[in-house]
């Protein structure tokens, strides 16, 4: 099984040097390759999670200096890997209807996922996990000739390769290479905490925690759609596997349970603030990468409660925690994976990212609208969609932690159930808005007046994540069936009661106490909605008639204007105020301010609306300044002259010499 | 017998409710007409209102797609069902192991989901303007209400609606000073929900302060019609949530015969006059407030609930 | 070997003649001062390495005296005597660190040498580590004046002085094998750094062929 | 003279009869064939000594360590001969210049080899004095005011450092001789193996002297001043050379002697003095490739860095640290020269090394802007690459026992990397420039190029197994 899976991966790096041959006829067999390749991954990941989890290590014959790499798959992997199957076969679908463009990088990018989630030792880990980094900023400067996107690109790099430092020294403190080595012996002390916190600045760099943030936006916009699907849906999961294997598995089960605390701190800090920022942006992915942030948030706190509740003893508790990140992280990443493949349907068909530039789509591609709408009532976590079987998990997991034994816990976890509720709300504006702008009201721009539906190979890619959100969210149980061994890995294995939290196809929560069972609420809704059509239809028989819409006042568009004047329609930050107003004044500095001409000036009014993300001023800025200060000094040296340079040699040497006298002399 | 005897209780208590929900509107626009010292109109005048609707040809805009067709009959669907699953006469209903507290924030965001995408639909300014401020307003309605569950959970060990009625029914909580910081903040957020004064004035139709009307601008006919309906389920199910787990004396116990559950709704019905008298009263006594002060309000509500919830940490933590 | 044998007394006689005269080097005020002394000082170290020759009955000893002899004591002063003229230097040493100062300094680091070498040399035969110490003095005296000078000349004079002393080191110790090759390869850096600054014209200070072309270079320009 | 004669010598002698003849040769072009030739002779000698038993022949030695560093070393001589050969003819050189580069460059891989070699530390100190020398020929080659100035800023202060180094070699033989009395005193084997009955104290001051005067030559910081401008003049065939090789060479001289001390229990533990240097080298190399303006320099200055990162490795000391400094020494040479062929490929086609100057070329030179970025990204420790590896094993060894050297270690290495990140999409990215529009690199440009990428990626992640005992075993004989 492991042979195969290893083999499989092989034939990502083989259609990567199939790209640069083949030419522009490459993208059919890298992007179908690539497609297959993920639903084998799928199948497989699948097929172990359902029958039997293969066993051992596999040793790959050829290594690092140090020693052979090794392939493993538990259930943790498997569920990830299922998530990398799924979405990327999407992914891959939509990339065979665009231009073929990145044919190298992007079968290393799955491959490097890939590996980073089979892989049994932290440097096969860190292999994969940078190499993905690697392949996706190779994506992100795709269209390099944009001074943004080449910003955006260097960015992204750079806190990759924080990430990537932070984990090699996390991997580094837990002493030995291969997983089983670092499992017999777990970290103690502070060099367990110093674990936590490399762990949570590597791993929360690549899935974009608030404060580590600030690529992640810009980077998913720069990337062309199929990419960014990727990286939002299955990159930042990886992340967070790397984190969950790092805390929950690798440094033992012995750790304290305030080991949650900063993770659920992180996480609801990254859930309020990505759902608000989603709120203000104003370019499609853009707003979906800062849901992304959301989403990421959300899954730590399950992770995070899942530590506290194994620190407490709470073994039901934990896996209950634990099974919400888990269905979480699946149901974001495919969801996410939906909604950007649909902003790049729109960016193909409408020819913008922008809102503003957007609108009445759903005329033109009611198809995509359909399955758009699959994607956001998700993310909006509305009953019975996937992202509501998770929420509902974490909800429940938190409303249970007033069972931790310390007052500080019990009111961390209602103050982080606060905040997921808003995180929540929130998102469900954020989606209601996007979907608003791009789908609903008029066409905003001649493009977008123009638009034609998505094509077959993008309408299939949309197609499959969009029945697994629903199938998800209608059976969370039976996928939950498929997390069970991941469950017990994060939740403590002896720890976790035999009955668990998938109950047949529905949730069950709080030891049986409070239950979830989708099927039955949509065939409830779907009874009442019938119900209703046959009354209403009964009662009042009448077609509907179609008038002109009133316009609210406005004074009628100008001839050329054939779609209407898009003045006339609410603009993306006009949908945004009262949340600017509200929430994006303290957390986002949000500003507003208006221009008003002075009696007798004939110059319109003007409203400037705008946010800065606190990250820039209070992280980026400031770090970037100390870099200079510092170089600048350094910069002092280089201006010796040669008897400047010797001198320091000499310096260095007679230093040295009287350091030794010292050494010997004391 | 048992299972006859809750399908039973769930379909009377549907009907019951389906039936009660434009009278309670109705009854409350009666009160405060009274009390304004108006005659006001009967409380079946929204029944009537509703049959009238529905014999109108609904007009819909040349732009309008089929999410103002469709989206009338999901936020009836949504409110519908969430107020299936509030126990008013009876516990032990059919749907009782369904009816999670968490699941009916969801239904209820559901509805608003709809009406908010119902009023973008068009593309005018006020149906955006609408939306984007109900979807604000949720945003601290939500875990304002969230952690008034808690509240229940922490008392009751669950989030379910019925047993959580039937703990605060049964046991001896005696009162408690959580409870009630978590009934005001319960009772902020439906007023909000339910975009009642000071929050929103179901009556006006001012440009500048309207949200749930503004959304409704489009919608008439039949359309309009069942708005308005799930409107008035929606705060006939926040007034039935109150009494569920606020006030739940008299409520027939599961598996009770026919006796009890006149009983029941003897009771029920009490305890929604109540409930609308206090509206009304309420609602007559304070002004509108601005659209951006709402926050402030429901934060209020919000901070009641978490000091709620912390209140009970120290309690049972000490026990 | 103990303390007031002949052989002994000889070597260190020698090598404290140098171990001075690395301090005349750096008390001279005057540019044909300081080659004199470098003369005298190459001399010295041919007698040395003569000397350690006859003590040790090393042969080869005597051919890396007459080499030092031929090039240290006559040559290499007679070409910077020659390079004095043609290029018209100025006669006064242009000092970065006044004469006192670095006489002081000298003498910390003479102590600094001996705390080093006395006392962790105790396994060593006597001779070799009085003469390390010795020669670390020389060549830390011969590295000081090459940073604390600021004439060219005064710089390679320096760097001849710490080579003087890296040979004093390699013929003070016992069955050294390659001395001569090694001093030979030494030398012939210091002969091309010699005529280096023949070939360059080197007026002022080591670092510039000619400042007022090359200061917009050195380094990365605007 | 060699007691025996080992085919070691051949690889010494070799070049230095090929520098002799092209020393005399007119006719650049067959002057560039002769010299490639040579190198790629020198370079199938390297491989036939790879069947050599490990052993110490006369004045030569043959040993896990050396032998690495050996193949690479013909390795990047050959590739960089091909480069060159390609290159001659924009470099504007005359016939007796071309004539000097060409011997100076076989001498120096003659030296270079030797170097590596030796087994007497006086003769590898000659060596490198031999190396030092043809080098500072080759980068004063095209005689211009800058490239005197870096040519006599590189003699003056690697001649004192090498000065130095000849006093620490002295002082090792003090230390050994009244142990070994005289005989074999310097022999690297024979040191060693007498190591544990010197003085300590003698090794101690040895070390000291070796540190700070191979250290020269290694550019570690506060000793590195000659190295950014010696790389930046001068051909660019020679920065690959002299950063790839001379200072491996010089780490390597440095590595023996800690060895030497290594088998003594009682000194001053020499990993701490490299450790120090090393930090001190990563730090200020990674903040001063900030204020690079100079894409030549901005190489070199990462040449300090990576030398700075293997000095570390050596400074953690063990079996694990000494392989991630060897690794990360050869993965060095090896992408450090491929990047420096391609930003030179770069200058010749925009005639101006200004990182200003160049920008968009994987638009205007798709095949060599490319090729420059991934070994831009090679250089800066992004995987797949060797210096990927050999960076996660090093900061890895801190993390598990040298904790206190996490921040800065992983510091230097963030500015570090952020820099190279800026610089590479800085060259690489962006529009096309007109100006750089010339006709494409060939052959002689790319093909190094890749195949020095792909021994880096070999050597990072997919290693076969003896070549895995090998370093391992040479991790061991650094001690």
């Amino acid at each position: 099984m492991l042979t195969a899976l290893a083999l499989g991966l092989l034939g990502f790096p083989l259609l990567a040097a199939l790209a640069l041959p083949l030419g522009r006829r490459g993208g059919l067999v890298v992007h179908g390759g690539s497609a297959g390749l993920c639903l084998l991954l799928a199948l497989a990941a699948g097929g172990s999670l359902g029958f039997g989890l293969p066993e051992g290590v596999l040793g790959l014959p050829f290594g690092p200096a140090w020693g052979g790499a090794g392939l493993a798959m538990d259930g943790l992997s498997a569920w990830f890997l299922l998530l990398l199957g799924l979405a990327g076969a999407s992914a891959s679908v939509f990339a065979l209807g665009g231009p073929p463009r990145g044919l190298v990088a992007w079968p290393l990018f799955l491959f490097g996922m890939a590996l980073a989630l089979l892989a049994a030792d932290s440097f096969t880990l860190l292999l994969g996990f940078e190499a993905m980094s690697v392949a996706s900023w190779a994506l992100v400067a795709l269209d390099h000739r944009e001074e943004s996107n080449r910003a955006a690109a260097r960015l992204y790099l750079v806190f990759a390769a924080l990430a990537g430092l932070c984990l090699v020294a996390a991997f580094g403190l837990l002493g030995a290479v291969e997983f089983a080595a670092i499992r017999a012996v777990p970290p103690e002390g502070w060099r367990a905490n110093a674990v936590l916190v490399l762990a949570l600045l590597g791993a929360g760099t690549k899935a974009g925690l608030v404060p580590l943030h600030a690529w992640l936006p810009l980077a998913h916009a720069a990337a062309p759609s199929h990419a960014s699907a990727l990286m939002s849906g299955v990159m930042t999961k990886v992340a967070l596997y790397v984190l969950a294997r790092l805390l929950l598995d690798l440094a033992g089960p012995v750790q304290p349970g305030w080991w949650g605390l900063p993770l659920l701190a992180l996480g609801a800090a990254s859930a309020v603030f990505g759902a608000l920022r989603a709120n203000l942006e104003e370019d499609t992915k853009t707003l979906l990468a800062c849901s992304t942030i959301e989403h990421v948030g959300l899954v730590t706190m399950g992770l995070g409660l899942a530590l506290l509740f194994r620190g407490a003893d709470l073994g039901a508790l934990a896996a209950l925690a634990a099974g919400a990140a888990l269905l979480h992280a699946l149901a974001h990443g495919l969801f996410k994976t939906l909604l950007f493949l649909v902003a790049g349907a729109v960016l193909h068909a409408a020819g913008s990212r922008r809102l503003d530039r957007l609108g009445g789509l759903i005329h033109a591609m009611p198809r995509t609208a359909v399955l758009a709408l699959v994607g956001l009532g998700a993310a909006a976590a509305l009953p019975p969609l996937s992202g509501f079987a998770s929420e509902w998990l974490l909800l429940q997991a938190l409303l249970a932690g007033w069972r931790l034994d310390e007052f500080g816990a019990q009111m961390a976890a209602a103050a982080a159930l606060a905040l997921v509720a808003m995180a929540a709300a929130l998102a469900a504006a954020a989606m209601l808005r996007f979907f608003g702008m791009a789908f609903l009201g008029r066409p905003r721009s001649p493009r977008g007046a123009g638009a034609r539906e998505a094509g077959r190979f993008e309408l299939l890619a949309l197609l499959l994540p969009a029945g697994l959100t629903l199938l998800i969210g209608l059976v969370p149980g039976a996928a939950l069936a498929l997390a069970e061994p991941a469950i017990r890995l994060l939740a403590g294995a002896a720890q976790v009661p035999a009955q668990g939290i998938a109950q047949g196809v529905g949730l069950a929560a709080g030891e049986g106490q409070a239950g979830l069972l989708p099927l039955s609420v949509a065939l409830l809704l779907g009874l009442a909605g019938v119900g209703a059509w046959a009354v209403i239809r009964w009662r009042s028989p009448g077609a509907t008639r179609r008038g002109p819409v009133w316009n609210c006042g406005f004074i009628d568009p100008p001839e050329h204007l054939i779609f209407g004047d898009p003045l006339s329609q609410p603009s993306a930050a006009g949908l945004a105020q009262p949340l600017r107003r509200m929430l994006g004044g303290a957390l986002l500095a949000g500003r507003e301010a208006v221009a008003m001409p002075s009696p007798g000036e004939t110059r319109p009014a003007r409203l400037e609306a705008g946010f800065a993300d606190p990250s820039g001023r209070f992280l980026l800025t400031p770090a970037a300044r100390l870099r200079d200060a510092v170089a600048a000094q350094v910069e002092r040296l280089r201006d010796l002259s040669i008897r400047g340079c010797l001198s320091m040699a000499f310096g260095t040497l007679v230093g040295l010499l009287a350091l030794l006298a010292w050494l010997e002399g004391g | 017998m048992l299972i006859l005897g809750s399908i039973l209780v769930q379909l009377l208590h549907l009907a019951l409710v389906l039936a009660a929900a434009p009278l309670v509107i109705g009854l409350v626009r009666w009160l405060k007409a009274r009390m304004m010292g108006r005659r006001g109109a009967s409380p079946l005048q929204p029944w009537r209102d509703l049959l009238k609707l529905l014999r109108k040809r609904p007009v819909l805009a040349e732009n309008a797609s089929v999410i103002s067709e469709v989206a009338p009959f999901a936020g009836f669907a949504a409110t519908a069902v969430a107020v299936a699953l509030v126990p008013s006469f009876a516990r032990g209903m059919l749907l009782a192991p369904v009816g999670d507290l968490v699941l009916l924030a969801g239904l209820l965001a559901l509805a608003r989901m709809a009406l908010a995408l119902a009023g973008m639909d068009v593309g005018t300014a006020f149906g955006g303007m609408g939306a984007a401020r109900e979807m604000s307003f949720s945003a601290f309605a939500e875990p304002a209400l969230l952690l008034c569950v808690l509240t229940f959970a922490i008392l009751a060990g669950t989030t379910n609606l019925d047993a959580v009625s039937a703990t605060f029914h049964d046991g001896a909580l005696g009162l408690r000073v959580s409870l009630g910081l978590a009934a005001v903040a319960m009772l902020a957020v439906a007023v909000a929900e339910n975009g009642r004064i000071p929050v929103d004035n179901p009556a006006t139709h001012l440009e500048l302060t309207m949200v749930h009307e503004a959304m409704l601008l489009e919608a008439s006919g039949r359309h309009l019609a069942l708005w308005d309906y799930a409107a008035a389920l929606r705060l006939t199910l926040w007034l039935a949530l109150v009494a569920a787990v606020f006030l739940p004396f008299g409520a027939a116990p599961a598996g009770s015969g026919p006796l009890a559950w006149l009983v029941g709704l003897l009771a029920w019905a009490v305890k929604m006059g109540g409930l609308c008298l206090m509206l009304a009263g309420f609602e007559s006594a304070v002004a509108k407030m601005r659209v951006f002060r709402v926050p402030e309000f429901l934060g209020a509500a919000l901070l009641l609930a978490l000091l709620a919830a912390a209140l009970l940490f120290v309690s049972t933590g000490l026990a | 070997m103990t303390f007031g044998q002949l052989p002994y007394d000889v070597a260190h006689l020698l090598g404290g003649g140098m171990l001075l005269l690395s301090f005349m080097l750096l008390y001279q005020r005057r540019v044909g001062a300081v080659v004199n002394a470098l003369a005298t000082q190459g001399a010295l170290l041919a007698a040395a390495a003569a000397w350690q020759g006859f003590v040790q009955d090393a042969p080869q000893l005597y051919l890396t005296a007459l080499i030092a002899l031929g090039a240290k004591a006559v040559l290499i002063p007679l070409a910077l005597r020659l390079l004095i003229r043609r290029l018209a230097l100025a006669r006064g040493v242009d000092t970065a660190l006044g004469i006192g100062p670095s006489l002081l300094a000298g003498v910390a680091l003479v102590a600094l040498s001996i705390l080093v070498a006395l006392p962790i040399t105790t396994g060593v035969a006597a001779m070799a580590r009085e003469d390390l110490a010795i020669a670390l003095s020389v060549v830390l005296l011969g590295m000081l004046m090459m940073i604390t000078r600021r004439n060219a000349i005064l710089q390679v004079v320096g760097l001849m002085s710490l080579e003087n002393g890296l040979v004093l080191a390699a013929v003070g110790v016992a069955g050294m094998p390659l001395v001569v090759e090694l001093s030979t390869a030494a030398l012939v850096m210091l002969v091309l750094v010699v005529a280096g600054v023949f070939v360059f014209q080197i007026r002022g200070r080591f670092d510039s062929v000619d400042i007022a072309l090359l200061h917009p270079h050195r380094g990365e320009g605007g | 003279m060699p007691e025996e004669f080992s085919l070691a010598w051949l690889l010494v002698l070799l070049p230095w009869a090929g520098a002799v003849l092209l020393a005399f040769l007119k006719g650049e072009v067959l002057a560039a064939r002769v010299n490639c030739g040579v190198s790629a002779a020198g370079f199938l000698l390297a491989l036939v000594v790879i069947g050599e038993p490990f052993a110490v022949q006369g004045w030569t030695r043959l040993d896990a360590l050396n032998l690495p560093l050996l193949l690479v070393a013909a390795l990047i001589g050959l590739t960089t001969a091909i480069y060159s050969l390609g290159a001659v003819e924009t470099e504007a050189f005359d016939t007796l210049r071309l004539r000097a580069y060409h011997a100076a460059f076989q001498t120096f891989m003659g030296a270079q080899a030797l170097a590596l070699l030796a087994d007497n530390m006086g003769v590898m100190w000659v060596a490198i004095e031999i190396a030092t020398l043809a080098s500072v020929l080759m980068v004063g080659v095209h005689g211009t005011p800058p490239a005197i100035e870096a040519a006599w800023k590189f003699f003056i202060l690697c001649g004192v450092g090498i000065a130095l180094a000849l006093l620490g070699t002295i002082i090792l033989h003090l230390a050994a001789q009244p142990v070994t009395g005289g005989a074999d005193g310097l022999s690297w084997a024979a040191l060693r193996a007498v190591a544990a009955r010197c003085d300590p104290g003698v090794l101690n001051l040895a070390f000291v002297f070796i540190l700070v005067g191979y250290g020269t030559k290694a550019g570690l910081v506060p000793l590195h001043a000659w190295l950014p401008d010696a790389e930046a003049e001068g051909p660019i065939a020679i920065s690959a050379v002299l950063s790839g090789l001379l200072l491996n060479a010089a780490l390597h001289a440095v590595l023996r002697v800690k060895a030497i001390l290594g088998a003594n229990p009682d000194v001053v533990p020499p990993e701490n003095l490299l450790l120090a240097l090393g930090l001190a080298s990563v730090l200020v190399a990674a903040f001063a490739l900030w204020r690079r303006r100079d894409a030549r320099r901005f190489f070199a200055w990462s040449s300090i860095l990576h030398m700075g990162l293997a000095a570390c490795g050596f400074g953690f000391g063990g079996a694990v640290g000494n392989l991630a400094g060897l690794l990360h020494m050869l993965g060095h040479s090896l992408a450090k020269s491929a990047a420096f062929f391609g930003i030179g490929a770069a200058i010749r086609l925009r005639g101006s090394q200004r990182l200003a100057d160049l920008g968009g070329l994987c638009a205007s030179q798709p095949a060599l802007g490319w090729a420059l970025l991934v070994a831009v990204l090679a250089v800066a420790g992004l995987p797949p690459f060797a210096l990927f590896a050999s960076e996660f094993l090093l900061l890895a060894e801190a993390a598990s026992h040298h904790a206190w050297a996490v921040l800065p270690l992983g510091l230097g290495l963030l500015v570090a990397v952020a820099a190279k990140i800026t610089v590479g999409q800085a060259l690489c990215l962006g529009e096309a420039r007109p100006d750089l529009a010339g006709p494409a690199p060939g052959w002689t440009v790319l093909g190094p190029i890749w195949l020095h990428l792909a021994l880096a990626l070999l050597l990072g992640a997919a290693l076969p197994g003896p070549v895995r005992a090998l370093l391992g075993e040479a991790a061991g004989v650094a001690g």
